[in-house]
């Protein structure tokens, strides 16, 4: 076992932990560990791009972004932080320019931006160009420039060392455990402030477009710890994933005018969302999609609808409009490359000949870890900090995303809020000690590790992840009712069972043992499966991205507030909940 | 179909010498992607099997490896490419010029010290004004092909001239400096071409193009070294 | 060293189609031309330093190896020129790596082409000097 | 940022020395393949042919001159780079570069010698 002592500790080198990184390493001794090299991250696979009004191309405030995000999350995000969020944008996006982040650019040099989902102008309700981009690479382009500015002010990388556990002492944390993954050995590394931007838990569903590595690391080993996560019951599934494959298709491309399309051609928008139609927000399109699908309106009775981004097509409907944009070909292939790349090579469509099959696939956790606006990790009911635990990025709940989250929004939120936790942790760092290790601070989870490396039951990884993974999908989906995640939490704690008595791992050694890692982060994804069907189960409306057909309408009188997942001593699951920030928007019925 | 996988196996734990081991895949889908059927051994037959992986869709350049015979992003190459009827083979092995450590794992750490060798980071003390530095979009296209890169390697391993001499800093290394060599608000230009005018800088590229062929992102590498070369020539 | 044995097996293996067939051709006609330039210029300067030696020397061209060497060295020098010439030029254009696998099959044509008058002109000397000469006996 | 950065005006230099007599070699090797396996064979050419008909007009002692020159400084960079490719080794790689360019001067001198010495046979100097 090796110790290691820095002020500063940051978990996970997305977009958030970058972020952070540069922050602190400016002041104070920063290490970042992360279980992937850092441009590895799933931020960059983000595409549509960064919101932010800057208004390069049309009128544009930030008070206007904040009301989308507040009406986007069907009224659950904090205002406050919204607020601040939306302000902070702007400067934001501008910092990254000035790291030089190459976005695309208008014809007078500035930041080129692009319509968005639920992105509007508030005055005429029109979609709104709000989406700061560099193609549809927006996410490749912030994580590059991040780990650039993080090589040149000499960040120390901890690359590919898997974080554990999180060491606590006397309820205080004291440093985090990590295993070294090229050589099996055991790490602690003892901080005063310890950041988590550990990213997503796509993982937990079937289709999905989040990374194979997205699996919840950090909130799981938060959670064991005693750590409540907010808001599980709240994922998002984006509307439009490459069929069977997840892989998903930006909302740029209906920002860039391309229109949804059922079996027999009709443009269905039209029906849920009268006013931005195809940008509605994410929730309400998934939704319309799955209704349109059950109505036997699928493609050829089947699973998915048609996203059609042929300039005909495109074209027709501006018309319609009255608008007089107009894109061809060539356009098509400068906004939106690599989507065109990912449809050719996978499914062998090219579209800008024919239409590309899509179906929602599970995209972001709306919900995480708890924090207030300097990314400080809130512990209860009355937010009291727990000093010296940081969290940002999409494993952190601030909360600016409510029941669902804006397009554009996450990558805004990992550089606002993961600048915050940076400069936090500097603060803090400055007039904080070190709290002690305790005695073998990493014996507990070496425990558990030795006996996944060496579990000779039955159950492969694969096969149990497999099955929650349709569990989580059949019941805690799109759609809910009571009966199905009732079934959920029953059937996830009897796969949990399973992964304590019957798991069996193939590889015992030490050297790159992935099998061992994948048996290790499949425990926390099915902590977070249990979290997050017990938190749905719990709330008995329908909100955002928590759809119940037995609840159908929002309840603002007894569910305007947030859910706090514990863990219970003896395992179970104990759920409290805080109530929203309300400032100047009162919740009000939800119509795109 | 049914396809054997043919892969390049070593476990410095156990075994002396890399060694090649063939699995059996039955139910395999034409646009299943080799790194699908990599799960699928790794999954259902045997967990020991090591690679990196994470993405799954061509972006994060993790899974850059040898398929039969050409580097190529085990998420990008799909079974469709390699075989026509409804059986046969694919061969799998690691990237070549970088040290094996684990079945398809091989050391980066000789990767990335080349790329920070290049200063592969914008670089502009002035002042920055409120907003935005204004770049045309012109400017911005001279070097959008070099933002695209995701390191993955594929193309400095397959180049003739680092598996030669692992001191050239290899095309990925040439198309990040490009990326800032070019771009109009970066003021280090200089200075990386100077770096990149020794011994292991661009000369050593021998115009193979192997690299092109290889990139996963389309980069036009060569081009971009190419560019590199004259503008070197031109101070 | 060990690199040298890896680069020529995995030249062999790596499906790195035209571009690195064309580099390794270049590289072994640019290193055998050289060889046969340095004795070539050697025993040319006997002409000077050792008149006798140079009959000796070019006696020696005319036994059966040489003969086949003079072959193979034509054939590496118009390869070794016409794809330097390539090169040269897809170094000067960057553009061309568009058309990069073309131009290099052109060159390959490009040196049949040109060789193939040579190949059938030297066919000729040969023949003739072993028919006429008789050192096709030796 | 500071100061002037320190060029390797060497590689660049031969670099572009490689291109630049390439081009130029063209020309003079092919024309020397012509000439002496072409339109006249080894069969043919003896220390007679070389002194009478050759190197007794100084246009072909140029011609020869700059055959040696460029493709010898070409010809041994080239082996240069390719030392550089293999050998590793700092001393190896030492000895035999300057190795070769021992090797080089030596063969340049001898070849230069040979051309300048070689005296034109006085039948033919004598002709008007
Ligand atoms: C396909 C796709 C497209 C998207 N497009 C957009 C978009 O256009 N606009 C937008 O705003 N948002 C978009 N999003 C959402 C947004 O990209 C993500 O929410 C965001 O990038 C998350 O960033 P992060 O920094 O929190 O985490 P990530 O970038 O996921 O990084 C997680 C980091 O944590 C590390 N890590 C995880 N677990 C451990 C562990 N146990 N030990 C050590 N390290 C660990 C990983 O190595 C990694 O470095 C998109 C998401 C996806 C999946
Ligand atoms: C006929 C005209 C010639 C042309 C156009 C030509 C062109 C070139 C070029 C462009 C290169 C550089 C290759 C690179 O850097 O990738 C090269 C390399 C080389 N040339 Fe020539 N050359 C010619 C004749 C010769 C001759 C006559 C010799 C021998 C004396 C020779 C020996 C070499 C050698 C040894 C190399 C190095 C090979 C390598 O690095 O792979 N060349 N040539
Ligand atoms: S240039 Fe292409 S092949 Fe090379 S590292 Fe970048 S993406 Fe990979
Ligand atoms: S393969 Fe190598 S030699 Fe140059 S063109 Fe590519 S870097
Ligand atoms: S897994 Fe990300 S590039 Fe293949």
């Amino acid at each position: 076992m090796k110790v290691h002592q820095f002020d500063a500790v940051i978990v996970g080198a997305g977009g958030a932990g970058l972020m952070a990184a540069l922050y602190a390493s400016r002041e104070i001794k920063t290490a970042v560990i992360s279980k992937l090299y850092p441009t590895r991250s799933h931020t960059g696979a983000a595409q549509g791009g960064i919101g932010a009004a800057l208004g390069n191309h049309e009128e544009d405030h930030w008070e206007w972004h904040a009301f989308d995000t507040v009406k986007g999350s069907d009224y659950l995000a904090d205002q406050d932080a919204v607020d601040l969020f939306c302000q902070e944008a702007i400067e934001a996006v501008i910092e990254l320019e000035h790291m030089g982040l190459p976005f695309d650019r208008t014809p007078e040099g500035k930041i080129s931006q692009r319509p968005f989902g639920g992105h509007t102008n508030n005055e005429t309700g029109r979609p709104v160009r709000r989406a700061c981009h560099a193609a549809d690479r927006t996410g490749h382009m912030i994580l590059q420039t991040l780990y650039q500015q993080c090589i040149k002010n000499n960040v120390n990388f901890f690359d590919e060392f898997h974080v554990v556990d999180l060491i606590m002492n006397d309820g205080r944390p004291a440093g985090v455990v990590a295993v070294e993954i090229g050589t099996g050995e055991v790490h602690v590394f003892h901080a005063k402030a310890i950041l988590f931007a550990t990213g997503g838990w796509g993982k937990v569903w079937q289709i999905t477009s989040n990374a194979h590595t997205l699996t919840g690391d950090g909130n799981a080993i938060l959670f064991r710890r005693g750590i409540p996560l907010e808001d599980m019951e709240f994922f998002q599934f984006h509307p439009t994933g490459i069929y069977r494959l997840g892989i998903l298709i930006t909302e740029g491309v209906r920002g860039e005018g391309g229109v949804l399309l059922n079996d027999k051609g009709e443009r269905f928008m039209e029906r849920y969302a009268p006013s931005i139609k195809d940008l509605a927000s994410r929730d309400v399109v998934s939704r319309a999609i799955y209704l349109e699908i059950k109505e036997g309106r699928g493609i050829n009775g089947k699973g998915y609808v048609h996203l059609d981004i042929r300039p005909e097509t495109v074209n027709k409907y501006f018309a319609e409009e009255g608008s007089d944009r107009r894109i061809d070909r060539e356009y098509v292939e400068s906004k939106l490359p690599d989507i065109l790349d990912f449809c050719r090579t996978y499914i062998g469509i090219d579209p800008v000949e024919e239409p590309m099959p899509v179906q929602p696939t599970a995209h972001y956790g709306m919900g995480g870890i708890p924090t207030n606006i300097h990314g400080e990790v809130v512990i209860d009911e009355n937010n009291t900090v727990l000093p010296g635990l940081y969290a940002a990025g999409e494993c952190a709940c601030v909360s600016v995303h409510g029941a669902n989250r804006l397009g554009t929004n996450s990558l805004t939120d990992l550089i606002v809020f993961g600048r915050r936790g940076g400069q936090a942790m500097v603060e803090y760092c400055k007039q904080a000690d070190f709290v002690p290790l305790p005695e073998n601070p990493a014996g507990e989870v070496e425990a558990e590790l030795e006996r996944l490396r060496n579990a000779s039951g039955k159950t492969r990884v694969a096969d149990l992840r497999a099955e929650m993974q349709e569990v989580m999908s059949d019941y805690v989906g799109v759609f809910r009712l009571e009966e199905g995640m009732a079934k959920a939490v029953e059937e996830i704690r009897e796969l949990k069972e399973r992964y304590a008595t019957d798991l069996h791992v193939d590889d015992r050694g030490n050297v790159f043992n992935y099998d061992l890692l994948e048996a290790w982060e499949l425990g926390a994804l099915l902590d977070i499966a249990e979290v997050t069907a017990v938190s749905a189960l719990a709330r008995k409306e329908s909100r955002g991205a928590h759809s119940r057909d037995d609840y159908p309408k929002r309840d603002d009188v007894n569910w305007l507030k947030h859910t706090l997942a514990y863990q219970k001593p003896d395992g179970g699951i104990e759920l409290k909940y805080k109530p929203v920030v309300i400032t100047k928007y009162q919740p009000k019925e939800r119509v795109y | 179909m049914e396809i054997t996988l043919r892969i390049r196996r070593y476990n410095p734990e156990v075994d002396e010498k890399p060694y090649w081991a063939e699995y059996t895949l039955e139910n395999v889908e034409r646009t299943d992607r080799v790194l699908d059927l990599l799960h699928r051994v790794k999954w259902e037959i045997d967990g020991t099997l090591s690679f990196r992986r994470s993405c799954a869709h061509g972006v994060c350049g993790s899974d850059a490896m040898r398929i039969n015979g050409m580097n190529l992003l085990a998420c990008k190459a799909l079974v469709k490419d390699f075989v026509k009827g409804a059986k046969g083979r694919i061969q799998v092995e690691p990237i070549l010029g970088l040290p094996v450590i684990k079945d398809l794992i091989v050391d980066m750490d000789t990767f990335f010290e080349h790329y920070r060798t290049v200063m592969p980071y914008f670089i502009n003390d002035e002042e920055p004004p409120e907003r935005e530095r204004l770049q045309s979009p012109e400017e911005r296209a001279i070097f959008d092909e070099s933002t695209k890169c995701i390191l993955c390697a594929a193309c400095t391993t397959s180049c003739p001239s680092f598996w030669a001499n692992e001191t050239y800093l290899g095309p990925a290394a040439i198309v990040q400096a490009h990326r800032f060599i070019f771009d109009s608000r970066d003021q280090a230009a200089s200075e990386r071409l100077a770096i990149l005018s020794e011994e292991n800088g661009v000369w050593r590229c021998r115009t193979i193009y192997n690299c092109t062929m290889a990139c996963p992102r389309e980069i036009p590498i060569t081009q971009l070294i190419a560019e590199v070369k004259k503008e070197i020539g031109r101070r | 060293m060990s690199t040298l044995v890896m680069t020529v097996r995995e030249v062999l293996r790596y499906r790195g189609k035209e571009g690195q067939l064309a580099w390794i051709g270049h590289r072994l006609a640019g290193l055998g031309t050289l060889l046969f330039f340095v004795i070539h210029v050697i025993d040319t300067s006997w002409v000077y330093f050792w008149p006798a030696g140079y009959e000796h020397a070019i006696a020696l061209y005319r036994s059966r190896p040489f003969l086949i060497g003079e072959l193979f060295l034509v054939l590496a020098v118009i390869y070794h020129g016409v794809n330097g010439l390539r090169v040269a030029l897809m170094d000067w254009k960057p553009r061309l790596w568009a058309r990069q696998r073309e131009l290099t099959l052109a060159a390959f044509v490009l040196t049949a082409v040109l060789y193939a008058p040579a190949f059938v002109i030297m066919m000729g000397h040969i023949i003739n000097a072993w028919s006429a000469t008789g050192v096709a006996a030796r | 940022m500071t100061g002037t950065p320190s060029y390797n005006r060497f590689e660049t230099l031969a670099w572009r020395y490689m291109r630049l007599s390439g081009v130029l070699i063209i020309p003079l090797v092919f024309g020397h393949l012509a000439i002496v396996h072409l339109i006249n064979s080894v069969a043919t050419i003896d220390y007679q042919w070389v002194v009478e008909t050759r190197w007794a007009y100084l246009g072909w002692r140029l011609y020869d001159a700059f055959l040696l020159w460029f493709a010898g400084l070409h010809g041994f960079n080239g082996l240069r780079t390719v030392i550089n490719d293999y050998v590793h080794n700092r001393t190896a790689n030492r000895v035999l570069n300057y190795g070769a360019a021992l090797f080089l001067i030596l063969v340049l001198a001898l070849g230069s010698i040979a051309l300048i010495g070689t005296p034109i046979p006085e039948a033919l100097a004598n002709l008007p």
